[in-house]
């Protein structure tokens, strides 16, 4: 069994073609090892990268857990997990904060009660799924509109979720961020922090209202389909990059990390069960 | 052909030689303009197949995966279809609305700058061809880009895409109006000038009631993209019905019924729209042939 | 009180009125003639400032005309009313209000848009209507009617106006001879019964010497002549049309008396 | 005239009711599109968006279309600076070379103009306002940020609290926290949007460039601005390219289909009724599921792309096509389809030539007309699935920085629809010139 | 050669042609008159299978027609070029093209889908272009010809199929007499000189006599008259025309020669 070509999806959370950009040695790296033409897409959300794996059109991606859930879910024999990222302090996760402005008077999420409330996109684990089930324990109630927030709105993605806040038009949201580092620079790396560096938001504008239990980090999956020599050199690709090549492994992990470490489909059975919750 | 009837050909051979040498010219133009037609359709295909993730030959075999995925879990769930459907309903009224209240301004502004800029009606001929221009340019942009930027401004909702399709639609059917006035007669525009009258009263009593049906025809057609187009929006968050269907959608298994529902009242809608607004404009367009 | 004062107009290199000079001290009726393009039309329509002068002045009753600028200039325009060859009605509309655009300039925008016009003008236009006998048309729309009907709604419209001048730009030539008498006579009747002043531009001689109380005639540009109807000689005719020693009066004329010659009068005219 | 009261008295009256009519018209439709926008004004909730509208956006947004800014960033715990464009890894000044307002040193002087000046001295952080005064501030890892400002009250452009400190003027924003000092300095323009800093080229005026060009480097000047890793030239250019590409085939591809199946939808040329009606509900069908759901729909099949964007239009519009080509097709001429059948021509000849002919004008325009429309869709497309400009555009800003290349690609999409209405308008000219006639 | 046998054609209740029998032995020039609705177009359009027969047998040189399918169908038809009252000429198409598409039977399908004819073919059309006096025009559109101009071409699109019967179908009724009797004439000079079969509905009785080797009446679809046009007397035309005692020969005719009656018939056609 041959592959004629190797394609690669990229979830989004930075421009499309920065995103290319980043990954572009990966690409070279992969095309020379596997000795055939490798391609990347990075489509607009995260629902064209799983569309991608399910159809069979795209090969490796490295997928959020609601993500992975989600590909699980419709189709189990789709894709399998690979590797995922560690941290630098050794533990692979990352937390899912709740927010809002300082002059909103909101400082725990009791006080967003009757109000707007927004999650990110519905295929996020950390703008949407771990929320969504942890919020309602903590507040002893649902998150359907009008029960105990408000509203409650897909604002369609971190970014949005973040200038929605700062705006006014949610009164509280919830993104990612890595937990590490302070609050003041949004944290050392997430969605916040980007935001801080572009001079969208002022750090001393927002506060704190929530934060989730560790989220796994999600992992790098391959197509089951592809033939299992191209698995394994795939998979010690990625593993052995810190090493070899750290300032691709750099851009491609988007920031500093220890590097990948293998992990199995078991590490998200709790995720799963989590989506299938919030299916109806 | 000028050539021709300028040598007034006399004979037969005359004229057969110079129909033989208009026939291979043709011919060399026609096979050298299909050639190159072909050619592209080919090249482009190749690179469209190129640069997609799946080819074609792949891909074309499982175009009904996807439909299929979503009719059965939808047909598993048929009984709550209906709830789904009054349940999003107020959505797809969001969805009409931002429409309707884009086309009327559309419509509006778009009269407004026909006007500006038909020879003959406008107040200031030196500007017509600024009015064109931003005509052109309001047509030019496609509507996610004034949305998306206003969205950034003014936060999510209806009010960003309102006002994208508007802007865009006062291009479009200021150039539509805009063909309409040409062909609308000045002399009552010349009559009611010389008793004196504003360029407000010459516009409203002298061209209005000429271009009336004809504007209403085109807005109306104008509507009915104007939904697609608004649902296209509420994607990028611009709420209504497409807000509704893209976050089913994108959720996958588990909420297609709901994606399924949404998908048919938006069909429907869209359905029933363009035919009642297609015997209206039929009535309008046939009533004007007839005053006319 | 009309003056006009070395009027001139240029389109581009091509001089259409060039230095007129024009003195009306009471209100009369007068005819203007002169071949296609001499620029009778392009005097009437400075005189209403649909067309701006290049230079000269036209003075009434003291004010001067061509400075006047937006409302002034409309003002103006509704003093001095104007009809035309293809009457200018909007068709669409009813005879009423098309003779109600008259009093536009007087009420405001807004109200004119709603059709807000007071009854007593709705009731004076009806009966300027009856006047010219066309009252029974007044609710059908103008395209309804013939053509010398639609020429007398565009006269009860400048009626409507209660103008000091009336100008008509060959208000006949679109015209049967049948209608054009009604027409011509219709302005005649108003010069006489309101005094007020009538200009009209005329194709045919014979016209002008039956209807008006002084008679100008224009070539390339020029008044060229300006006198009583009676001074209007063959003579004087075959210099104001330019035409050789073959020139006939039949060949412009088109009142009905003469109705049979008009094949003849076709043929001239295209010589004209 | 005599009996002018006689008979204009009914009539007065009758006017009256007319005009009473005509007012109640005039009156009731503007009334209710007035009725209809204040229903819309509110059910949008305007007011209250009006209120939320963030000017401070707007403000980042258009300053940031014209102008880029240039980070100088300190990190607190190593004391390093470092100076990047727009605070990217790709701007950033190669290790050594720093901007000339700024003259790094033990305390690293940077000059904002117009008498501002931040120094980044080993321990503490000063920023010199004039006409307000001296601001300093230390961080540090245990007490956050302690912050030193002129007397009186704090103005609204300093924004202070416990861990951070952030000061806002006209010259440049500076901003302290436990971990990094920042200053932006605004300037005018799009910086390296021919050559980033890396490049031997960047700095150089055109005609130094143009004397470099002929001395035999113009391939690698240009290399050099097509790979701009900033704006990436090369790839807006395929981008752009495939978008238009999208819109090409989706247009004529759909264009072939919908012809041979516009017979089938047509009175005059399918008796069979069912058919027929099958032949029109299935053009109404695809028309109304719209090329967006189409995008989703092939996106499983096909994968992220231009082929599926070009599919998605071409379905679409097989739909719009076999309808206009169906009404099209009945209104042909029955005499001209006589005539060639007279002669024993083959079915497939009857159509070329009794058909084809008249529909053509028709058919080019309409297929021409679509062209440039669909290149706005193509764009629209991309961005949900397929690729193209519409994928960077949207993307740009969504992630809400860049706003320079958001304008840079807005200013390139109008060029485009622009470009492809004169081009299809051309076309349409030179193909069915003087056919106006024909009908 | 031709023998119509019992031929009958009925639209619904309606029969429009009802048991014509007809016999042509040898190649002539055939008129069919009748007043209109007597079935005349019918019979032809069943003669070119452009209708299908109800009832009754057409046969030519033995072979039957009725019962034609296909390949064998347009073979006959290519054999019976027809020429309409519309021309039904592609009017965006040259002339040429035009007159070529009466070979489209014998060319292969795919070479004509390009246009691709043959040179000796497009030289042949141009002959016969010549031949009718209209060689000058065959680079223009059809659709920029006269009517008589776009007649001939029709006529040479039928030559070009090089038919064996020319069926023309009031050839001339949408003509104004000068371009009918240049048509009328070609005709004849192809039954001549070509010693073709041409059958002609005619609307005139005129034209009948002064062209026709053989007259044929129709009347409610039967036909009443077959003889020569000397026997064509106005007793037997009244006959066929239905007409009362008031039938006048100008009537029906737009010869030349009579075209100062023209008013008179236009009176008297909308009579018959
Ligand atoms: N808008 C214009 N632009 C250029 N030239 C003009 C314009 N209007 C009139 N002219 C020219 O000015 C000259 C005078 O025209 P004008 O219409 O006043 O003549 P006229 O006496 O009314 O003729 P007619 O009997 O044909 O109405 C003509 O030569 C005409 O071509
Ligand atoms: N397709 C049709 N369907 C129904 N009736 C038809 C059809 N074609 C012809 N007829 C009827 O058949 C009769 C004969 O028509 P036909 O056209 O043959 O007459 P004609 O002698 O050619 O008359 P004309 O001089 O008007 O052409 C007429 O009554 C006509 O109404
Ligand atoms: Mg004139
Ligand atoms: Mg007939």
């Amino acid at each position: 069994e041959e592959i004629s070509e190797f394609r690669i999806g990229i979830l989004g959370g930075e421009n499309a073609q920065d995103r290319l950009n980043s990954n572009e040695c990966l690409r070279a790296k992969t095309e020379e090892l596997l000795g055939v033409e490798t391609k990347l897409f990075a489509p607009a959300d995260y629902n064209g990268v799983i569309q991608g794996l399910l159809g069979g059109t795209i090969d490796m991606a490295w997928l959020g857990a609601s993500g992975y859930a989600k590909t699980y879910l419709s189709d189990p024999e789709a894709v399998e997990p690979v590797l995922v990222k560690v941290n630098v302090d050794g533990g692979y996760g990352y937390y899912s904060v709740g927010f809002a402005r300082k002059d909103s008077g909101i400082n725990a999420l009791e006080d967003v009660k009757g109000k707007v409330f927004g999650f990110g996109d519905p295929n996020s684990t950390s703008g949407f799924l771990i929320p969504s089930i942890e919020i309602p324990q903590q507040t002893g109630s649902t998150m359907q509109s009008g029960e105990y927030f408000g509203e409650v709105k897909f604002t369609g993605g971190h970014e949005q979720t973040i200038v929605a806040v700062a705006n006014g038009d949610i009164d509280a949201g919830v993104t990612w961020a890595d937990g590490l580092g302070n609050w003041e620079d949004g944290y050392n790396s997430g969605a916040l922090r980007k935001a801080v560096d572009a001079g969208l938001i002022d750090m001393n504008d927002l506060v704190q209202i929530w934060q989730s239990k560790p989220i796994p980090e999600g992992p790098v999956v391959l197509r089951k389909a592809l033939p299992e020599d191209v698995k394994v050199k795939m998979t010690a690709l990625m593993a052995s990059m810190p090493a070899m090549d750290y300032d691709c492994y750099y851009s491609v992990a988007a920031g500093d990390s220890k590097g990948f470490q293998p992990i199995t489909h078991e590490a998200y059975e709790v995720i799963i069960e989590a989506r299938k919750l919030k299916s109806n | 052909m000028a050539d021709l009837t300028a040598q007034a050909p006399g004979s037969v051979a005359e004229i057969q030689a110079q129909y033989a040498d208009l026939t291979r010219r043709k011919r060399i133009y026609g096979g050298v303009l299909l050639a190159l037609f072909i050619a592209l359709m080919m090249a482009g295909f190749r690179t469209a197949d190129d640069r997609n993730a799946g080819s074609f030959a792949d891909g074309y075999q499982r175009i009904f995966d996807y439909p299929a995925e979503v009719l059965s879990e939808a047909g598993e769930k048929v009984a709550e279809l209906p709830a789904h459907v009054v349940h999003f309903f107020p959505a797809l009224v969001e969805t009409l609305n931002i429409a309707g209240a884009a086309t009327l301004l559309g419509a509006i502004l778009g009269t407004l700058l026909s006007l500006l800029s038909t020879r003959g009606m406008a107040p200031w001929p030196a500007l017509i061809p600024v009015f064109r221009r931003v005509m052109d340019i309001c047509r030019a942009i496609p509507e996610i880009v004034i949305a998306l930027v206003l969205i950034f401004l003014l936060g999510g909702g209806p009010v960003p895409a309102m006002i994208a399709i508007a802007i865009h639609t006062a291009g479009a059917l200021g150039k539509l109006f805009s063909e309409v006035n040409e062909n609308a007669s000045l002399k009552p525009v010349e009559g009611l000038n010389s008793t004196g009258a504003s360029w407000a009263q010459r516009m409203w009593l002298g061209v209005i009631p000429q271009v009336g049906p004809n504007y209403v025809s085109y807005a109306l057609l104008r509507f009915e993209i104007n939904i697609r187009a608004s649902a296209i929006l509420g994607f990028v968050g611009a709420g209504g019905i497409g807000y509704e269907l893209k976050n089913s959608m994108s959720w996958g298994q588990g909420k297609y019924d709901e994606a399924a529902a949404i998908f048919i009242l938006l069909f429907v809608t869209i359905v029933v729209v363009d035919q009642i607004s297609g015997a209206l404009r039929d009535r309008l367009t046939h009533g004007n042939r007839k005053g006319a | 009180m009309l003056r006009i004062n070395k009027l001139t107009k240029r389109f581009g290199d091509k001089t259409a009125v060039e230095a007129a000079t024009l003195d009306i001290d009471k209100p009369c009726m007068l005819g203007i003639i002169g071949r296609s393009g001499a620029g009778k039309s392009t005097l009437l329509r400075m005189i209403n400032r649909l067309g701006d002068a290049s230079e000269g002045s036209i003075s009434f009753e003291g004010r001067e005309i061509t400075t006047l600028k937006g409302k002034d200039k409309r003002a103006w325009q509704s003093e001095c009313a104007m009809i035309f060859q293809q009457f200018n009605l909007v068709p669409r509309m009813d005879v009423v209000s098309n003779v109600l655009h008259g009093t536009l300039n007087r009420r405001s925008t807004l109200a004119t848009m709603f059709n807000l016009y007071p009854m007593a003008d709705i009731h004076k236009a009806i009966e300027i209507l009856d006047r010219l006998g066309i009252a029974e048309h007044a609710p059908k729309r103008a395209e309804a009617l013939s053509g010398g009907q639609q020429q007398r709604v565009a006269i009860a419209r400048a009626l409507m106006q209660d103008p000091k001048i009336i100008l008509a730009d060959e208000p006949i030539a679109s015209l049967d001879p049948m209608n054009a008498q009604t027409v011509m006579e219709a302005l005649r009747r108003i010069h006489e019964e309101d005094g007020r002043t009538v200009i009209a531009n005329l194709h045919t001689l014979d016209t002008a010497r039956r209807y008006c109380d002084r008679v100008v005639g224009m070539r390339d540009g020029r008044i060229v002549f300006d006198g009583l109807p009676e001074q209007l000689t063959t003579g004087v005719a075959r210099e104001i049309y330019g035409a050789g020693a073959d020139f006939s009066e039949a060949a412009t004329s088109t009142e009905i008396e003469t109705l049979d010659k008009t094949q003849a009068v076709r043929t001239a005219e295209a010589y004209v | 005239m005599t009996t002018m009261d006689l008979n204009t008295a009914p009539l007065k009256g009758q006017m009256d009711k007319l005009f009473f009519k005509k007012r109640l018209m005039n009156f009731g439709i503007p009334a209710v599109i007035l009725a209809y926008l204040t229903y819309v004004f509110f059910a949008f909730d305007v007011p209250g968006l009006w209120e939320r509208a963030s000017m401070d956006n707007a403000r980042t947004l258009v300053s940031d279309t014209y102008s880029y800014k240039t980070h100088v960033t300190r990190d607190n715990r190593t004391g390093d600076v470092t100076y990047a464009v727009e605070g990217e890894r790709k701007g950033e000044y190669p290790e050594g070379m720093s901007p000339e307002w700024v003259t790094p040193g033990t305390t690293t002087v940077i000059d904002l103009t117009g008498g501002h000046v931040v120094r980044f001295g080993p321990e503490t952080i000063e920023y010199d306002i004039p006409g307000y005064g001296l601001v300093t501030a230390t961080p540090s890892r245990t007490q956050g940020v302690q912050a030193i400002l002129p007397e009186g009250d704090v103005p609204q452009w300093i924004n202070l609290s416990k861990n951070r400190l952030a000061i806002t003027t006209d010259a440049g924003r500076l901003t302290v926290t436990r971990n990094r000092a920042e200053v932006f300095r605004y300037f005018y323009g799009w910086e390296l949007f021919f050559f980033t800093l890396d490049s031997p080229y960047h700095g150089l005026n055109p005609f130094e460039l143009a004397g470099r060009a002929v001395s035999g480097e113009a391939g690698a000047i240009w290399n050099d601005f097509w790979n701009n890793k900033m704006w990436r030239h090369g790839d807006v250019a395929w981008a752009i390219g495939e978008t238009i590409l999208m819109a090409f085939l989706g247009t004529f591809g759909a264009g072939l289909v919908a012809l041979p199946l516009a017979f089938l939808g047509t009175r005059n040329f399918m008796p069979v009724r069912v058919v027929r009606f099958a032949a029109r509900r299935f053009f109404d069908f695809v028309r109304g599921v719209d090329s967006l759901i189409w995008t989703v729909v092939l996106a499983r099949a096909f994968g992220p792309g231009p082929l599926t964007g070009a599919l998605a239009i071409l379905i679409t519009d097989t739909g719009t096509f076999g309808k206009i080509f169906s009404e099209a097709l009945e209104n042909v001429d029955e005499k001209q389809i006589e005539g060639v059948s007279s002669t024993g021509a083959k079915p497939i000849q009857r159509y070329r030539f009794g058909v084809i002919p008249q529909i053509t004008p028709v058919l080019l325009s309409q297929l021409l007309y679509f062209l440039e429309s669909n290149t706005r869709s193509a764009t629209i497309i991309g961005a949900i699935t397929g690729g193209g400009i519409g994928l960077l555009l949207t993307q740009a800003i969504i992630t809400q920085k860049d706003w320079e290349e958001v304008s840079y690609y807005i200013v390139l999409i109008i060029v485009m629809v622009m470009f492809m209405d004169w081009f299809s308008g051309w076309l349409r000219k030179r193909l069915i010139s003087g056919d106006e006639g024909g009908h």
